[in-house]
């Protein structure tokens, strides 16, 4: 009784997802939906990735290559392995199996890297995207240039919000349990954080890896929704995109980084009008907002720490 | 046994003696400073204890382990903790997160708890907070708890550091200039709460410190270094008129004090 | 010559100097003592540009305000500051190291008389010109530091713990030179924690303690001054 | 709970809150704004390519030729009696950015039919959305043989890979009497490994031997390695099915390094930079292709000269052929079917028949593939001359 | 024997371009510990500058050697110019904040010149006047040498040469190296820092403006997105000749440019970007101050 009251909010929230899922085939259409899925997919992306770079303090530029590799590992399971099962459970079955491809992927990547210092992970995440697409297009197994079809629509409003709501959970409660404040005080001082006996290199590849799973998950949603797949949607502007999310919300901000996804996807869409502008806009509002407001516009605070969501100092 | 022991220790950098044939024992409960003119290697001691350079030649033991050349985290959870010259605090967390840091390796590992938040869990950090705040009030700074470090005055910064390393549970703790940048009124309160940490915790302490009137009030010991050798040992009234650390300290021998 | 009027500066939460007025004639060796953290380096560095003073005036040969104006600035008006901790370019060769020294000097035989002028003061300097000057000694570098100021030809040198890690015999060399220095009409304001050697050859010298001017008199009367050794002894 | 998180009350923080809260509701309004419904005095078709991004040059071709097609459809008093509207979307050559194209065209502008993509991955992304919408999508120039398999209301106004391909190698093994060939395929491109791969088959059926295959990436510019690795396999010629952007280069650095057997290639070196780019290096090539200019057919004649007028000299590549030709085959489904439903679209498009397009002669397939006959030229002093003409 | 000589000197020609991009990354990072992700993209907007100098001053129409100088050296300055102009707009409001903000301006910036520049230039790829007439040198055996091959060699060793000149023998250079050692210590003797890091920015994106226009002429098709793998792939060769270290970025380039033609003509040549970050990772946990670099230490 006691763990269901302390549940309480996630489980309403992910219980949500059959009425919000219901009102919202009948009151919007298949357009609105489809931006709504993305909202979420991109919220997963830039939430796991704030773990990494915002919270923990690492930089990577990696993140669409493992939402690559969660994409057609999950894609190539829904089409070889779990092949005729009940969605019921083919569904859980490929989102681990893509999410845990890409942790597993994350922590090769990972081990090596993360002793280094922030740039060059960053580019070694970037080359490791790289690589990942090059191998993809390589492998005719699973469609290479052609891109992987024919998965089954497994994913929808409800499995994505169900797993941007669980995601979102996962890594909220990790970074703000005492365990979990250790991720923020590597960003913070690494140096400081080691004489305290915290294992940092173990910290950051915990947040590496976790990160990279999130994003298999998302991947795997991705795949499952299009029901089509192609490395062109990997590619490392994907990745950038994910970072600005990041940075726009803040980083560290796990609820400026859901905020940050759902204003630049619905922006993306609004600015089609503009057509060739439109990644000219984006870039200059990267720059521009590095230049005025480096913290993006959270910061590093939550949404509820707000004046006037709450008036109380401590929950 | 002694609580740390250091023989012989020896650190070049670039041709330059850092610290040369270092020894040195601390036993537990024990009060020493180290003291010696800028540049002497006070810090590089601090920094080979706690692994941030590993030392050329000689032996580091922790109770009798050898720690010499281990990351430092590690020797930070054999017992050692420390806090910086140059405040490292997390300054984007609050007081309360630096200290429960400082306690990260006492918390229970219990990721399903922890993404349910059990009851077990919540008990457990009910207690840890608990223990933290503690900490904090024995340093003066539970009112502050829930600000963020970095907005925090100077002293209190550093008063912070030595909560934030009390909260790793250590047995020999290093004070890295506690008092510098402190108003006299502050220095007579950081010394009463070291004193008082000292009897509460029964913790070696190493200090380094340039208020030479904080040390030699407070130290049962004191160790000169110059030019990385040690230059005198001894009680502080000793110290005080020992010849070479008044010529390490002000040049030439002083002639005579009028 | 310089003039600092009511310096006040601050890092972050630290308010480190308090209020420091003091004032450097032409010719003097002026030496500011004091123990470790009382600001001195940061007095020094306030002068030459470093750190921006959140209050207070310096003057320049009466005139000239220069507590807003760029490091390269100051160093064109004749100020020369010799870091704490030397400061060479290890990366480069002696002879580079003074080169960098003359940066602003257009005059070629200038720059030439300059050099052969470091050689003169430090001989071990002309030994070592092609060597890169991060293999020096600590005595070596602390002259190459003082040499390499000196090829500016400034008219007020700012010298910060020239002592600072060296060996008494080296200690003693690099005074006797920054005497030589003053002769030769340099003034000098000399940023000490050694304050026997520092307080013999200074004309006049000031005491700092956590932000604050505290004493003020000539060097002879400050060596002799029980206040000075409880600064630093704390009795 | 144990531990709360500390709050920090600033100004500026709730400054911030305002102007998220209004990020928010812009977008929002602009969505709505821009998403208003069509005039009903109009018909509109949609259309989405890749307009930036990697393969920006044939969303850009094709957009080129579907607006040429527009306006001589409008200066001919339009369809049905109305005017005809075309809505352009990006999809910044991301296929997941197709899907939300198509979408928007279906469900925002209401769009009676969609044309696109040129790249395969993009229209298999994107058919199913206009399948399950009943509105009939028409591909410029998707080879990919899958595209037109996601359902009845998708098409395609070009051949497929496995005519083109094969009857390449039928023409370089039965006409030009060949029997060594190496390949070079652009592994990024699904329109180069789909040639490449019934090339080979044809080649290997027809007992010509494949002594070398290597491969580049779209966007690269250096091919030494992969040539200077095919010169010592002496083939007797090099089938490079891709695009004229890259071709041309690898045909010049194979003549610098002395190879200079002929190059073969398909309707992506269809294109003047061909012969800019490559120079003396592309003669003596040959390449399959929709239609020869020397055919003198009047289409042929008039598209060409609208086509530089309109776009300050530039010669039309293949890609705005086939994004003419789909404008004008789809309008006229529209006049035949005589309605704007989807459905009855359909139907019209799905009983195209010896529609003759600048392309080619064109007949739909119940595939619904388009046949039409394939011209083999030869590039000779800078001209692309006719060969020979294969009936589908 | 023949082939792999022939490989040789392709890598050898196309690591040079490396090399070139290589000396302004680590100038640049030499300098303001930056990874500066626009090099790659001046880099592109080197090349477009000479196509259309080329087509404005007529050498398009009348080839020379003497127009390809000058469309070289006039690219190279308005490149200078537009270095020096990132680094005064994107890069020094924020040289005091977090290295982390720099980096991602910098991707902003390099953002900004690909998709400017498919609006400016328009995404078509471009055909670079052929100034200087492609002919093989000599032939031996199988072996082919042609004269833009042996061009864009010497062009950029006395590019190199020029720069080791100036880094090593003028005033301005003494300044450079001096001002990667210390900002303050530079300042200190009278080094105004801010001219500097222009004059650095100055002289790495005229190298990379030149290695453009290099490749314009031998490779003659060019595209706004031409510069996004050479630029990373630069990087890299700067990372394993030791970042920071001049003669380092040179190896480095030549190597990298070797290594990929030779991946590609006896491996596999879809695997050829894929060998750059393969390279990094390994230098990286191998060596990771490069082949020249030294190791430093973080001061505590």
């Amino acid at each position: 009784m006691e763990l269901l009251k302390r549940n309480a909010v996630p489980l309403l929230l992910v219980a949500a997802q059959w009425p919000v899922g219901w009102l919202l085939s009948q009151t919007v259409n298949s357009y609105y939906l489809q931006i709504i899925v993305y909202i979420g997919i991109n919220a997963m992306l830039a939430v796991s990735l704030n773990l990494i770079n915002g919270i923990t303090g690492q930089f990577s530029l990696g993140h669409a290559g493992f939402m690559a590799v969660g994409a057609y590992v999950s894609a190539a399971c829904s089409l070889f392995l779990v092949n005729g099962w009940p969605a019921a459970l083919a569904l859980p079955a490929i989102l681990l199996a893509g999410g845990l491809a890409a942790a597993l992927a994350g922590l090769v990547v990972g081990l090596p890297t993360l002793r280094l210092r922030g740039d060059y992970l960053a580019i070694t995440t970037l080359g490791f995207g790289e690589i990942i697409r090059v191998v993809i297009l390589n492998t005719a197994a699973v469609g290479g240039a052609r891109g992987l079809g024919g998965m089954p629509p497994l994913s929808d409003f409800a499995s994505v919000y169900a797993c941007t709501i669980v995601c979102v959970l996962v890594i909220w409660r990790l970074v703000h349990s005492p365990l979990g404040k250790a991720f923020t005080a590597v960003r913070e001082d690494e140096i400081a954080a080691a004489a305290m006996g915290i294992d940092t290199t173990r910290y950051k590849i915990t947040a590496f890896v976790l990160g990279a799973f999130w994003a298999g998950v998302a991947g795997a949603l991705f795949a499952h929704f299009i029901g089509y797949i192609h490395t062109n949607s990997f590619t490392f502007l994907k990745s950038v995109e994910v970072v600005v999310m990041v940075v726009l919300g803040g980083m560290g901000s796990i609820s400026g980084a859901i905020i940050a996804a759902a204003v630049l996807t619905v922006l993306t869409e609004a600015l089609r009008f503009l057509a060739d502008y439109r990644m000219i806009i984006y870039s200059v509002l990267l720059i521009v907002m590095m230049l005025t407001r480096p913290g993006g516009l959270l910061g590093r605070h939550e949404i509820t720490q707000w004046r006037f969501w709450s008036s109380r100092t401590a929950r | 046994m002694a609580l740390l022991e250091l023989t012989d220790c020896s650190l070049t950098f670039g041709g330059l003696k850092a610290v040369s044939a270092f020894s040195f024992t601390l036993d537990a409960g024990q009060l020493v400073g180290l003291i010696g003119p800028n540049g002497a290697g006070k810090t590089t001691v601090f920094n080979l204890i706690t692994g941030v350079y590993r030392p050329d030649r000689g032996e580091i033991r922790m109770q009798g382990q050898s720690i010499a050349g281990l990351p430092t985290f590690r020797i930070n959870r054999s017992g050692i903790a420390r806090t910086f010259q140059g405040i490292r605090l997390f300054p984007n967390m609050s007081v309360l997160d630096n200290v429960v840091v400082g306690a990260n390796q006492h918390i229970a590992r219990a990721p399903v708890a922890m993404l349910f938040r059990t009851a077990a869990f919540a008990r457990h950090n009910a207690e840890l907070h608990a223990q933290c705040m503690a900490t904090l009030t024995l340093l003066g700074l539970a009112a502050r708890a829930h600000e963020a470090a970095g907005t925090l005055s100077y002293g209190e910064q550093r008063r912070l550091e030595i909560a934030r390393a009390l909260a790793t549970r250590p047995k020999l703790l290093l004070l890295d200039e506690p008092a510098a940048g402190m108003n006299p009124q502050e220095k007579v309160e950081l010394m009463e709460q070291i004193r008082l940490i000292r009897e509460k915790l029964q913790l070696g302490i190493l200090i380094i410190e340039h208020d030479m009137k904080l040390i030699m009030k407070m130290c049962e010991r004191i160790t000169v270094l110059d030019h990385g050798e040690t230059i005198a040992v001894g009680k502080p009234e000793q110290i005080q008129i020992d010849e070479r650390v008044i010529k390490a300290y002000l040049g030439e021998p002083v002639a005579h004090d009028s | 010559m310089l003039t600092i009027r009511n310096l006040h500066v601050r890092y972050g939460a630290v308010h480190a100097l308090q209020g420091v007025s003091l004032t450097v004639a032409a010719g003097e060796i002026v030496t500011l003592i004091g123990s470790n953290g009382a600001g001195k380096s940061t007095l020094l560095r306030a002068i030459s540009g470093l750190h921006r003073p959140s209050a207070g005036e310096i003057l320049w040969k009466g005139a000239a305000q220069i507590e807003t104006l760029a490091p390269h600035r100051i160093v064109a008006l004749g100020l020369c500051h010799v870091p704490e901790g030397r400061q060479v370019f290890a990366n480069l060769t002696v002879r580079e190291n003074l080169d960098l020294g003359a940066y602003q000097r257009k005059d070629k035989a200038e720059i030439r008389e300059g050099i052969e002028r470091a050689y003169t003061l430090f001989p071990i300097l002309k030994e070592r010109q092609q060597q890169l000057s991060g293999t020096l000694s600590g005595g070596e570098q602390q002259m190459l530091a003082i040499a390499r100021a000196l090829m500016a030809r400034p008219e007020l040198l700012l010298l910060d713990e020239p002592s600072l890690g060296l060996a008494p015999l080296v200690v003693q060399t690099i005074f006797k030179v920054i005497q030589e220095i003053n002769a030769q009409g340099t003034t000098i304001l000399l940023v000490e924690q050694n304050a026997h050697m520092a307080l013999r050859i200074a004309q006049r010298g000031y005491v700092l303690q956590t932000g604050k001017i505290v004493l003020e008199d000539s060097g002879k009367n400050l060596l002799n001054s029980p206040e000075v050794r409880a600064a630093y002894l704390g009795d | 709970m144990a531990h709360p998180i500390s709050a920090r009350r600033s100004t500026t923080v709730s400054v911030f809150a305002l102007l998220c809260a209004l990020l928010c509701v812009l977008p929002c309004v602009l969505l709505c704004v821009t998403g208003c419904k069509g005039k009903t005095d109009e018909i509109v078709i949609g259309e989405f390519g890749s307009l930036t991004g990697g393969t920006a040059t044939f969303g850009t071709s094709t957009h080129a030729g579907v607006l040429q097609a527009l306006d001589e459809i409008n200066a001919r008093g339009g369809l049905l009696g109305k005017k005809v509207k075309v809505v352009t979307e990006d999809d910044q050559s991301k296929p997941e950015e197709a899907v939300s194209a198509v979408l928007k065209l279906i469900k925002q502008n209401n769009v009676v039919a969609v044309i696109g993509e040129v790249a395969s991955s993009r229209s298999l992304a994107a058919a199913p959305q206009c399948q399950r919408n009943k509105i009939p999508m028409l591909s410029p120039a998707s080879t990919n043989p899958k595209v037109t398999e996601a359902g009845d209301y998708i098409f395609r106004a070009c051949f497929i890979d496995p005519f083109q391909g094969s009857t390449m190698a039928k023409f370089a093994v039965n006409s030009l009497k060949l029997k060594r060939f190496a390949i070079l395929t652009d592994t990024k491109n699904d329109y180069s490994v789909g040639l490449a791969q019934y090339f080979r088959e044809t080649a290997k059926k027809l007992g010509a031997e494949i002594v070398a295959e290597e491969s580049y990436s779209e966007g690269d510019i250096e091919f030494k390695a992969q040539l200077t690795s095919i010169k010592t396999k002496s083939p007797e010629a090099v089938f490079v099915p891709g695009y004229y952007t890259e071709c041309a280069l690898i045909a010049r650095q194979a003549k610098e390094l002395g190879l200079t057997v002929p190059l073969l290639g398909g309707d992506g070196w269809d294109s003047p930079k061909t012969t800019e780019i490559g120079g003396a290096a592309v003669d003596g090539t040959y390449f399959t292709n929709h239609y020869s200019e020397q055919e003198n057919r009047p289409e042929v004649k008039k598209f060409i000269d609208t086509y530089k007028q309109r776009n300050a000299g530039k010669v039309p590549d293949a890609m705005a052929v086939l994004g003419y030709d789909s404008m004008m085959m789809m309008a006229d489904a529209i006049t035949r079917a005589g309605s704007t439903e989807g459905p009855k679209i359909r139907d019209a498009l799905a009983a195209t028949k010896n529609f003759a397009a600048v392309s080619g002669t064109i007949t739909i397939d119940a595939q619904r593939n388009a046949q039409k006959s394939i011209v083999v030229l030869k590039i000779d002093a800078g001209r692309f001359t006719f060969v020979e003409s294969v009936a589908p | 024997m023949d082939q792999l000589l022939q490989q040789l000197i392709n890598g050898l020609a196309w690591g040079a371009i490396y090399a070139l991009i290589a000396l302004g990354y680590t100038m640049v990072y030499g300098v303001l510990r930056l990874i500066n992700f626009a090099h790659g993209d001046v880099y592109m907007v080197g090349a477009m500058m000479a196509y259309y100098l080329a087509h404005w001053l007529g050498f398009a129409v009348a080839p020379s050697t003497i127009g390809f100088v000058i469309v070289l050296t006039s690219s190279m300055l308005i490149c200078g110019a537009l270095g020096a102009l990132i680094e005064l707009v994107a890069y020094r409001p924020l040289r005091n904040r977090p290295r982390m903000s720099m980096l991602i301006t910098a991707i902003g910036v390099s953002m900004l010149l690909e998709f400017g520049g498919q609006r400016v230039f328009g995404p078509d790829p471009k055909f670079f006047p052929q100034l200087i007439e492609s002919r093989s040198l000599f032939k031996a055996g199988a072996v082919v040498l042609t004269n833009i091959d042996l061009l864009v060699i010497c062009v950029s060793l006395f590019l190199m040469v020029v720069l080791r000149f100036i880094v090593l023998r003028t005033k301005i250079g003494l300044a450079v190296r001096a001002v990667s050692f210390s900002f303050e210590t530079s300042s200190l003797m009278g080094i105004n820092v801010n001219t500097v890091i222009s004059v650095t920015f100055v002289i790495g994106s005229a190298l990379a403006a030149a290695a453009g226009a290099m490749v314009g002429l031998r490779n003659p098709k060019i595209e706004p997105l031409m510069g996004v793998l050479p630029g990373v792939k630069a990087f890299v060769a700067a990372v394993l000749g030791g970042i920071g270290n001049f003669p380092g970025a040179v190896v480095g380039g030549l190597v990298m440019g070797v290594t990929e033609t030779l991946v590609a003509a006896y491996f596999s040549s879809t695997y050829r970007d894929a060998v750059a970050f393969v390279i990094l990772i390994v230098v990286l946990l191998v060596r990771p101050a490069g082949l020249f670099g030294k190791v430093t230490v973080e001061k505590v």
